[in-house]
């Protein structure tokens, strides 16, 4: 078991996830930055290629760090 | 490209406001896969958002043991999403999608609104007592990027 | 606590190499409503990639038209998860189980290892042409834990 565990952090595809806040950050950060460059909206694929992440991170990111919406609100009070 | 976006994903869950954030991780993760930008999947997670939170907060008032289904198709950069409820129903569909209209005083009454205005079309079949079901439609890819792709 | 973890998740989606990360954001956003570590979470979607992957690889032999299905329950901090599929099956379950055992050469074989290393446990229901259904079982929250998030 400790062997397995072993590999699986050398494991490329098991890098250690960044914190969801610095993703969702620089996600925006980059979208701003390739908006003005392509003048139009980036596509998720091309934030992803330029910050070197998989699309999951990001999608994952992005919905934990939003911050609640009136939805979420009402649907507690 | 045909091929690499066609996806068929059934979901059911429990009617737990939790449960509003895993549909809106699932749509969002199944939008990312047809190549578009974060604007389409915000709209489309919201409008989402929305169906689903009227079938757990009106549909089953708030009370976790109902189930909530979403079922997703896509097809040709084309979104087909439904979720379905057993719950309560709605008396006149056409009152309740008038934009303001809602029948608890404290809402906004503003949730079709935004399903008719971030989608393509949106229809609504409810029946009182048997439940509701709600059809979102998009198309992300226009024509001619489909094409380009597809090469 | 207890009324707040339960949960019930069924999904079902085409047997697309791109759903493996469908089920891992899926898995993920619902083990993270159990307030658990990253390494809880990590092992998770480990086992479930694991499973799915085997399905639409090994099942399903890379075919894109069969179905995945996963379900998974929260219940009391336990979480039980199955993934099933209806392709090939397993001739001999104890062997496919064995650690480095793969029917294809270039696979390492250890899927099954790590389920077994990261829940506490793996039972697998498979007969030949008729698919395979993987269950997996990992208690999230200690009983101390619960009690203190009762309160
Ligand atoms: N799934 C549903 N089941 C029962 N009633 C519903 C459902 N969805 C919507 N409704 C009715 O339609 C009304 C308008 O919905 P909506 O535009 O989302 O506004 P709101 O949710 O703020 O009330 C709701 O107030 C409710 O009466
Ligand atoms: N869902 C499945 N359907 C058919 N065969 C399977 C399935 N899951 C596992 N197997 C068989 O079990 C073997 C071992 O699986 P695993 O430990 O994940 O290793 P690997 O995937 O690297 O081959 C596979 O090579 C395959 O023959
Ligand atoms: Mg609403
Ligand atoms: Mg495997």
């Amino acid at each position: 078991v400790g062997e397995i565990r072993r590999f699986l952090r050398d494991d490329s595809t098991i890098k250690v996830s960044r914190s969801y806040k610095e993703i969702s950050y620089k996600v925006h950060k980059c979208r701003e930055e390739l908006t003005a460059k392509l003048n139009r909206d980036p596509k998720i694929s091309e934030i992803a290629e330029v910050l070197d992440l998989k699309i999951e991170d990001i999608v994952t990111a992005l919905d934990a760090v939003q911050s609640p919406t009136s939805i979420h609100e009402t649907l507690y009070q | 490209m045909t091929e690499k976006t066609m996806n068929h994903v059934k979901i059911e869950f429990s009617s737990l406001p939790e449960n509003v954030s895993l549909a809106r991780v699932l749509i969002a993760s199944l939008v990312a896969q047809i190549d578009t930008t974060l604007n389409d999947l915000e709209e489309v997670k919201v409008a989402v958002s929305e169906a689903v939170s009227n079938s757990i907060i009106h549909g089953y008032q708030n009370k976790p043991d109902g189930m909530v289904k979403l079922e997703v198709f896509i097809k040709d950069g084309i979104l087909d999403i439904t979720i379905e409820d057993s719950g309560i129903g709605i008396e006149n569909v056409e009152e309740a999608m008038t934009p303001m209209f809602s029948t608890i005083p404290e809402r906004m009454g503003l949730g079709f609104a935004f399903m008719k205005s971030f989608m393509d079309s949106v229809s609504v079949n409810s029946s009182l007592d048997q439940g509701t079901k709600v059809s979102l439609r998009k198309k992300i890819i226009s024509d001619s990027s489909c094409a380009l792709m597809a090469k």
